[in-house]
């Protein structure tokens, strides 16, 4: 059932998260930059950091043991097949059958396990505070991800990410107000799984703040730069996921491969839009202290619940 | 009435007694009065038994007349007379509810017994159709005293005097039982008799006294 | 002669099971023969069931009479698809847990091995019968021999207190369990006195007696799996239980349990009412969220798995009633879905949690501690049983590619389309419970993070560990068995799942079999692929190459240098192993944001302490309001009535006079 | 010479022997020879009767048919292990000092008139003699009951016996008025009060009168059953006698006790043509049952605790043969068998126990299976037996009754299931502390006989998965016996 055009389609999505994924976060940071009115790093200022990453040494703590060097190939591999699952360009992928909605939670999760385990393999205080909070933010936030996929995933009748957009984008124009509760509650909670403001702080180096960073204090060189390149990674799945379930227009049907080029400057467009917005919402919030995240989060799951309830109230013939 | 034959008249006669008697017994203090009185009741058991065995002319009971004499009207007696001097029992058996209380007890027991016992009277063929009331009657007031006495010894004579209601029942009601089994409790009375002679001895041994409330040790609550 | 039958097989292999625990008595203290003869016999035994389970699927039911038992009701047994599962389910973990055991026991204190190995065999053999049962008396027969042998292993170091305390309280509320399971039966007869499940099958009860026996099925068998509030002995009993008995309890007996309702339910009782599968569904998910509510906040490993056991329980229930659910309305398609959750879930939970019980077993042995807070680092010490132990922990995560996150993947299938279901309250309601399961699974994980960071990871918490050692021969054949299992259960689910699915057709009259088969067996897909499929197989592959990829790349673009260093202290002078996380910091945020799900008794140094420490006991709220007041009542009812015995001899002769004289005027023929 | 004659001669006259030459060195072994010459000579009869059906003897006075047949059988059984087992008891409570020569004499002479009376109550016909036997058992039993002569010990003999004689004596006048019944049918010939002759007229008794004699009866042997409130003597007198003697009492007489009263049942039920005697005896059996389970928890002594254990499964047993009908009578016979046989291997168990740690007090005994893993095991087992584990015998029977209750009366299995999950919880929890844990284990001057103990629990273990044949037709006959109202 694979076709050669599909897989190349796919491949191609693939290599296309890889290189813009860090052009992304290079410019969440620029807008946070200007919109704090510093002087921005330059646009490609990921790509240096993570060349410069490869090329040192790995200093690794005496403590360590092999499950703390796997876990940064884990996590990127996890990112890279969510970036594969989540349509970007065409919903004619391959590897879509492999995980729907739910599994892609379980991808998520999966690297969140290991990160956090990483995070406690040294046994320092820091590694272990940033593991808890780590899965603190995570069992708060599956569930609201889950609910909001539920929603969507009723009215598309479907769990698959490609059939989900393909029946929201490519048929008759339909309101769906359980979308806007979704949407937001998907904002909420794509924020805290990003270590973004107000949940965390990315750009932080105050270790009792930290929750991203925390656990990888300790890695350093290539570790370093593919957890970086993950998180990035992670960012694009999430922004592209959020672009599929509510703005799918334009995302290509089938393999045609002009359909294919015509959705690449549309994604870019949108990815650019989603930067700004984000860069906005991290410098208009202040970080919140650990203990309000998960009031924070609840009001995420709440959110996505009610959608739930208006999509069976009103969206469905009882 | 004139239709009841005179044996039949004295058999109520002394099955009356015997109840008399009974709560006489209810009503002694004295310990010494209280055996002569069971020893009375038991040669009144043996009279009424003559009478029964006289007028129905059946062999056995003859015999079980002359083992009510002997066993319920002497030996007995005198057996329990040699314990309460051998033990030097003091006079006095103090009851656990006053007297009166006792005897409107007594009354309300022999209305219950007469009335238990009617059913049966109306059917018994036998011409001493009412002295079953009268022996439950004894019986339970035997039971009462049992209860209402707190001397190791004075429970026995209770004891000893509800066999007696048992036997009026046995002879006069029924006109005698078949003799083994008769016998057989007679032997029983008899041995019990001995065994709780033993016992007074081994009582009177470990608790220095006759006085029931002594053993009050074992329980759960 | 008359050909041999699959149950006939099952029947020569339950008294080989008895005759090789027979054979330990003969020689109780000969360690070296019991552990490595009889254990591996029992082990090939197992084998040999599980295998003849796994032909016996799909297969037409077979019966069979003994000629033991009450006069008039041998024992009779059956072999359908339904008992073939659990069957296949005993066989194949009790293999890893047998093979495991033949290393793990060693003659010390408590019971002498070869009465060990008698009452572990019996308990094989005894869970077994249950499963094949067929009638009232056999089925409680069978039920009560597991729950004693069962009850002699917990108690094999009965000179610890609070072993036999737990002995106590299991075998309690066991029995208890089992009075309301023969109620049940009772009910079920519907006074025909036929007590064949044949014979109840086929009575007709009204909808107010089904319900009834229903219920009692639900306590009886509750009490035995741990559903809420039946809970209290399985934390108990699972940490006093040597590891391998732990195991066999959590991942075979309490499926038993499961086995029971799921014949009662489904099979016994007739079709059911909508609002059995809700009450199912509402005490699953107080029991899922409470167990692993618990589960987080504790700090003795065995405890911490065993609440992670009543979790899991708590989902199959929930599973089970969404089944009820659909069945009650005839969707018989969307029940399938379910009930193979339920099914896929039994097994996955079988692999994964008898591992991870193994796996605690291998660190009791290497460092003679059960609590976390005095363990850490082992996986350098012990590299096996940490790996191993990974996956386990995976899968109990609930997390793709392993098992466990198979059977939540079609349960919240399951949930997804109940908004389908004819009834408008329910199909508001059902979503929202798949919220809380998704609540639940992610705890779940939180609990696994803790349990395998603070025993695996960090540094070590008391230097006593330095000289901890991996396990033996035996036991990492046994483990390495379990983690092969919860794998395939993993990667291959249409595979198991056309297997297990002529259960579920005996049950509902409908499977998912006919809309899997038409894929390929890498892609699972129980209703089409266009609305929701899995492929944990192409998953597996896709993570494995980039990973491979990614570091065969950049070892040839860079470079592969490493240097060691101590860790950043952080500019705090002490990094010692006292400054990581105590079992009681990691669960920290659990007890603040669930504060009243708790009953915490706490400790806090105040600043003129000159000792200052801080402590953190949870308790269970059940014991205060439900079981202290049960027992204060019974306490109050014996004192009333003792008071009958007072020791004066007048009042007892008054008891039998008045005896006596109430009957004279009362009683009339 | 007969063997029926052979069977009731044997503990007579031993009895009368063991008096004479009580404390020789071979007097035990006496004992027991004299209870196996019974236990032969009951077990060929039980073998003959199986064969040739029932028989009489002395005339018509004496009888054997398939309802007491088997209690016979199971009496002379129980008497012959328990005189194997108290052979090494009495001789270490010789050595203990509790027990001077001439009363072992005592003990061993009584304990086989108590046989004879056991016997002799099971097997005549004559409503009378069986209320003698009855009352010569309790006579024998005193004495036995009292062989410590401790205060404590005359204290219990002397409740048992004003108790038991008060209570014989209401069953004496339930039986002159069942003769005064009989009588004006049967006539005065002598056989009025022949069992066998009153079953054939008991459809014409005078149901009036036969209910009054029903209940003067019921009342009376009811005491010696143990039914409450009737049954105040019993854990006094199980406590403070020695253990062979608790184990005789709860094993056998409490049986024969309930065979009388059912033997009486059949004559109630005939003239009465309602269930009134079934009634009552529900109700007994429910409220003894009941009262029995929750006095069990507030027990300290292990011996007053198994007692009380026996009242309870008395109850249950009186309750089965209340409801009547074949099934409740099969498994009431079945329990009575059970309760015997394990009760008493319990009362071995609990006999060694007790000596070897030197106390009745349940907190001070100890990790019972670091001092004899063997009546470790032994009290064990046959507590869980006790308590209606499968797969135990008791467990058939208690399966039995429930559910023929649940299905002929479902008000009662609340109160059934309620009684029988405090029993287990109050029993097990007492016990199992005992049998486990640690302690200091003693020697014993002469060794424990466990046999016994696991004699009966295997019995009860088979009887629990298989039932012989001709049991199960045993029981069918008695159970038809007793009729089905």
């Amino acid at each position: 059932m694979i076709s050669i055009s599909g897989l190349i389609g796919q491949l191609f999505a693939i290599a296309l998260a890889l290189a813009l994924a860090p052009l992304l976060s290079g410019w969440v940071g620029m807008c946070r930059a200007w919109l704090q009115s510093r002087t921005a790093p330059p646009l490609w200022q990921p790509y240096y950091m993570l060349h410069k990453l490869f090329h040192k040494d790995v200093v690794l703590a005496e403590g360590a043991s092999s499950l703390f060097r796997v876990a940064p190939f884990v996590m990127f591999g996890c990112m890279v097949l969510a970036c594969a699952i989540v349509p970007s360009l065409s919903t004619d992928l391959p590897f879509a059958p492999a995980a729907d909605a739910l599994a892609l939670v379980g991808v998520f999760g999966l690297a969140r396990i290991f990160i956090a385990l990483a995070a406690m393999d040294i046994g320092t205080s820091f590694g272990t505070l940033g593991g808890r909070r780590e899965m603190l933010i995570g069992f708060l936030a599956e569930p609201a991800l889950l609910m909001v996929i539920f929603t969507v995933a009723m009215i598309a009748q479907s769990t698959s990410v490609a059939t989900i957009v393909e029946t929201l984008a490519h048929r008759d124009f339909y309101i769906h107000p359980s979308l806007a509760f979704a949407g937001v509650a998907f904002t909420f909670v794509s924020l805290a799984e990003n270590a973004r403001v107000p949940v965390d702080n990315p750009a932080t180096h105050l270790e009792l703040t930290m929750i991203h960073e925390a656990m990888i204090l300790e890695y350093s060189g290539r570790h370093l730069a593919l957890i970086e390149w993950a998180a990035s990674l992670k960012l694009y799945a999430y922004s592209c996921l959020g672009l599929a379930f509510f703005f799918p227009w334009g995302i290509a049907a089938g393999d045609s491969f002009p359909a294919l080029l015509a959705a690449i400057p549309l994604l870019v467009l949108k990815l650019a839009i989603g930067g700004v917005l984000l860069a906005g919402i991290e410098t208009i919030n202040a970080k919140l202290r650990i203990f309000r995240a998960p009031e924070f989060l609840g009001t995420a799951f709440l959110l996505a619940v009610l959608g739930l309830l208006v999509r069976l109230l009103l969206e469905t013939k009882l | 009435m004139s239709s009841i034959p005179l044996s039949a008249q004295f058999i109520n006669l002394f099955a009356a007694i015997i109840l008399l008697l009974a709560f006489a017994m209810l009503a002694q203090r004295r310990v010494l009065q209280l055996i002569d009185l069971f020893a009375l009741q038991g040669a009144t058991l043996f009279l009424s038994t003559l009478t029964v065995a006289l007028t129905t002319g059946q062999a056995h009971l003859y015999g079980s007349a002359a083992l009510t004499l002997v066993l319920k009207a002497i030996l007995l007696p005198w057996i329990l007379h040699r314990l309460v001097r051998k033990l030097n029992i003091k006079g006095e058996v103090e009851p656990l509810i006053n007297i009166p209380t006792t005897m409107l007890v007594g009354l309300v027991l022999v209305i219950i017994a007469f009335n238990v016992a009617l059913p049966i009277s109306q059917l018994a063929h036998t011409i001493t159709r009412g002295t079953l009331g009268i022996a439950l009657a004894v019986v339970m007031l035997a039971f009462l005293m049992m209860i209402t006495r707190r001397k190791a010894i004075t429970q026995v004579v209770g004891f000893l005097s509800m066999e007696n209601g048992l036997f009026l029942a046995a002879t006069s009601a029924t006109y005698g039982m078949p003799m083994v089994v008769e016998l057989g409790i007679a032997l029983d009375v008899l041995v019990g008799a001995i065994i709780l002679g033993v016992f007074f001895f081994q009582i009177r041994d470990q608790f220095d006294s006759l006085d029931i409330h002594h053993m009050e040790k074992l329980k759960d609550s | 002669m008359p050909k041999l039958l699959a149950i006939d097989f099952l029947l020569i292999l339950a008294s080989a099971w008895a005759a090789i625990g027979l054979a330990g008595l003969a020689a109780p203290r000969n360690t070296r023969f019991i552990s490595k003869i009889l254990f591996p016999l029992g082990a090939l035994v197992a084998l040999c069931v599980g295998g003849v389970g796994l032909c016996a699927l799909g297969a037409p039911a077979e019966t069979a009479v003994l000629g033991i038992g009450l006069p008039d009701l041998p024992f009779h047994l059956r072999l359908d698809n339904l008992t073939a599962v659990f069957v296949m389910l005993l066989g194949c973990v009790s293999v890893g847990i047998s093979i495991y055991a033949a290393g793990y026991f060693r003659d010390g204190a408590g019971t002498a091995p070869g009465l060990l190995c008698l009452e572990y065999h019996v308990f094989l053999a005894s869970m077994l019968m249950v499963l094949l049962a067929d009638d009232a008396y056999a089925f409680m027969v069978a039920w009560e021999t597991m729950a004693l042998s069962s009850f002699f292993l917990v108690t094999t170091n009965h000179q610890h207190a609070e072993i036999r305390r737990a002995g106590y309280l299991y075998l309690l509320i066991a029995h208890v369990g089992a009075i309301a399971i023969l109620l049940s039966f009772g009910v079920m007869t519907a006074n025909s006195g036929d007590y064949t499940f044949a014979g109840m099958r086929a009575q007709q009860l009204s909808p107010f007696w089904a319900s009834a026996a229903y219920l009692l099925a639900l306590v009886g068998f509750g009490a035995k799996a741990g559903l809420l509030p039946v809970h209290v002995w399985l934390p108990e009993a699972h940490p006093a239980a040597p590891s391998p008995v732990s195991a066999l309890m959590s991942g075979v007996m309490l499926k038993t349990a499961i086995y029971g309702l799921l014949r009662v339910s489904f099979d016994l009782v007739g079709t059911p009412l909508w609002w059995w599968g809700v009450v199912a569904l509402a005490v699953g998910l107080a029991t899922a969220l409470f167990g692993v509510l618990y589960a987080t906040v504790q700090s003795d490993m065995k405890r911490l798995l065993a609440y992670s056991s009543i979790e899991n329980i708590g989902l199959l229930a929930v599973g089970i009633g969404l089944a009820l659910i659909f069945h009650s309305y005839r969707m018989e398609a969307l029940a399938a879905l379910a009930l193979t959750a339920v099914f896929y879930h039994c097994l996955a939970h079988a692999g994964f949690k008898s591992l991870l019980f193994l796996c605690t077993g291998s660190v009791l042995h290497a460092t003679k501690e059960r609590n976390l807070g005095k363990l850490g680092g082992l996986i350098h010490r012990m590299p096996w049983v940490a790996w191993l132990a990974l996956v386990g922990v995976i899968a109990s995560a609930g997390l793709p590619p392993l098992s466990g996150f198979v059977s939540e993947w079609l349960l919240l299938q399951g949930f997804l389309f109940s908004p389908g279901l004819p009834h408008s309250w329910l199909n508001m309601v059902v979503p929202v419970a798949a919220a809380l399961v998704a609540l639940v699974a992610a705890l779940a994980g939180f609990a696994m993070v803790k349990f395998y960071g603070i025993i695996f990871l960090g540094q070590m918490r008391e230097a006593a560990l330095k000289d901890a050692h991996d396990a033996g021969l035996w036991e990492k054949v046994g483990l390495v068995w379990l983690a092969l299992l919860t794998l395939l259960l993993g990667v291959m689910p249409a595979t198991v799942i056309l297997r297990i699915d002529a259960a579920t057709r005996q049950l509902l009259g409908k499977g998912l079999a006919e809309r899997i088969d038409d894929h390929g067996w890498w892609l699972l897909a129980p209703i089409a692929p266009a609305r929701a499929s899995y492929a944990p197989i192409l998953f597996l592959v896709t993570i494995v190459l980039s990973v491979w990829l990614g570091r065969w790349l950049v070892h040839r673009l860079y470079h592969g240098r490493v240097r060691r260093s101590p860790a950043w202290d952080c500019g705090y002078f002490f990094q010692g192993p006292r400054a990581q996380d105590t079992a009681e910091g990691f669960s920290q945020p659990i007890r603040r944001i669930f504060e009243p799900m708790f009953r915490m008794e706490r400790h806090f140094p105040s600043a003129r302490d000159t000792a200052p420490y801080y402590s953190v006991k949870v308790e269970d709220h059940f014991w205060h309001w439900l079981y202290l007041p049960i027992a204060r009542l019974a306490g109050w009812i014996s004192t009333l009535i003792t008071n009958l015995q007072g020791g004066r001899i007048a009042i007892y002769l008054m008891y039998s006079f008045v005896t006596l004289i109430v009957l004279l005027l009362v009683a009339r023929p | 010479m007969d063997l029926f004659t052979l069977m009731l001669l044997i503990p007579l006259v031993s009895g009368a022997l063991l008096t004479v030459v009580g404390e020789r060195a071979w007097a035990p072994n006496l004992n027991i020879v004299a209870s196996l010459g019974t236990f032969l000579a009951a077990a060929l009869l039980t073998v003959e009767i199986v064969a040739n059906g029932p028989r009489f003897a002395f005339g018509e006075q004496f009888f054997i048919d398939s309802l007491n047949v088997f209690f016979v059988a199971l009496t002379a059984f129980v008497g012959l292990t328990t005189s194997i087992f108290s052979s090494p008891y009495m001789k270490n409570e010789r050595e203990h000092g509790r027990l001077s020569a001439g009363r072992l004499r005592l003990y061993k002479s009584m304990y086989q008139l108590f046989m004879f009376t056991m016997l002799a109550a099971l097997t005549t016909n004559n409503l009378g003699i069986l209320w003698v036997a009855m009352e010569a058992a309790t006579l024998t039993t005193v004495l036995l009951v009292s062989l410590y002569r401790t205060p404590a010990s005359l204290e219990a003999a002397w409740k048992y016996f004003i108790l038991c004689g008060v209570g014989i004596a209401q069953a004496l006048f339930g039986t002159i008025l069942l003769y005064f019944a009989a009588e004006r049918v049967l006539g005065e010939t002598g056989n009025a009060l022949l069992w066998t002759h009153l079953v054939e007229v008991k459809g014409s008794l005078e149901p009036t009168i036969m209910a009054l004699s029903f209940i003067f009866l019921l009342v009376g042997y009811g005491t010696k059953v143990g039914l409450a409130p009737l049954h105040n003597w019993l854990p006094d007198a199980h406590a403070e006698g020695p253990t062979p003697v608790s184990a005789v009492l709860s094993g056998l007489l409490l049986n024969v006790a309930l065979y009388a009263i059912l033997r009486c049942k059949v004559l109630a039920d005939g003239a009465i043509h309602s269930d009134f005697a079934g009634n009552l005896m529900m109700g007994f059996g429910l409220f003894t049952l009941l009262v029995a389970a929750f006095f069990l928890s507030r027990q300290r002594d292990i011996k007053r605790m198994f007692a009380y254990s026996s009242i309870e499964h008395m109850g249950l047993i009186t309750f089965a043969f209340g409801m009547g009908g074949a099934v409740a009578n099969f498994a009431g016979l079945l329990h009575m068998t059970m309760h015997s046989l394990t009760k008493s291997a319990i009362f071995f168990a609990v006999g060694h126990a007790t000596q070897k740690i030197g106390t009745q007090q349940m907190d001070d005994i100890r990790g019972l299976m670091r001092v004899n893993p063997l009546i470790g095991w032994g009290l064990m087992l046959g507590t869980l037996a006790i308590l209606g584990m499968p797969p135990f015998g008791v467990f058939a029977s208690e399966f039995m009754i429930l559910t023929h209750a649940m299905k002929h009366h479902p008000w009662a299995t609340p109160v059934l299931l309620l009684a029988l999950g405090v029993a287990f919880a109050a029993i097990f929890g007492k016990v199992q502390p005992m049998v486990f844990g640690e302690t200091e284990a003693k020697r014993l001057p002469h060794a424990p006989a466990i046999t016994p103990v696991f004699l009966h629990l295997g019995i009860v273990l088979m009887l629990g998965l298989w039932i012989p044949p001709y049991l199960t037709h045993w029981f069918h006959e008695a159970a038809r016996m007793l009729g089905t109202p």
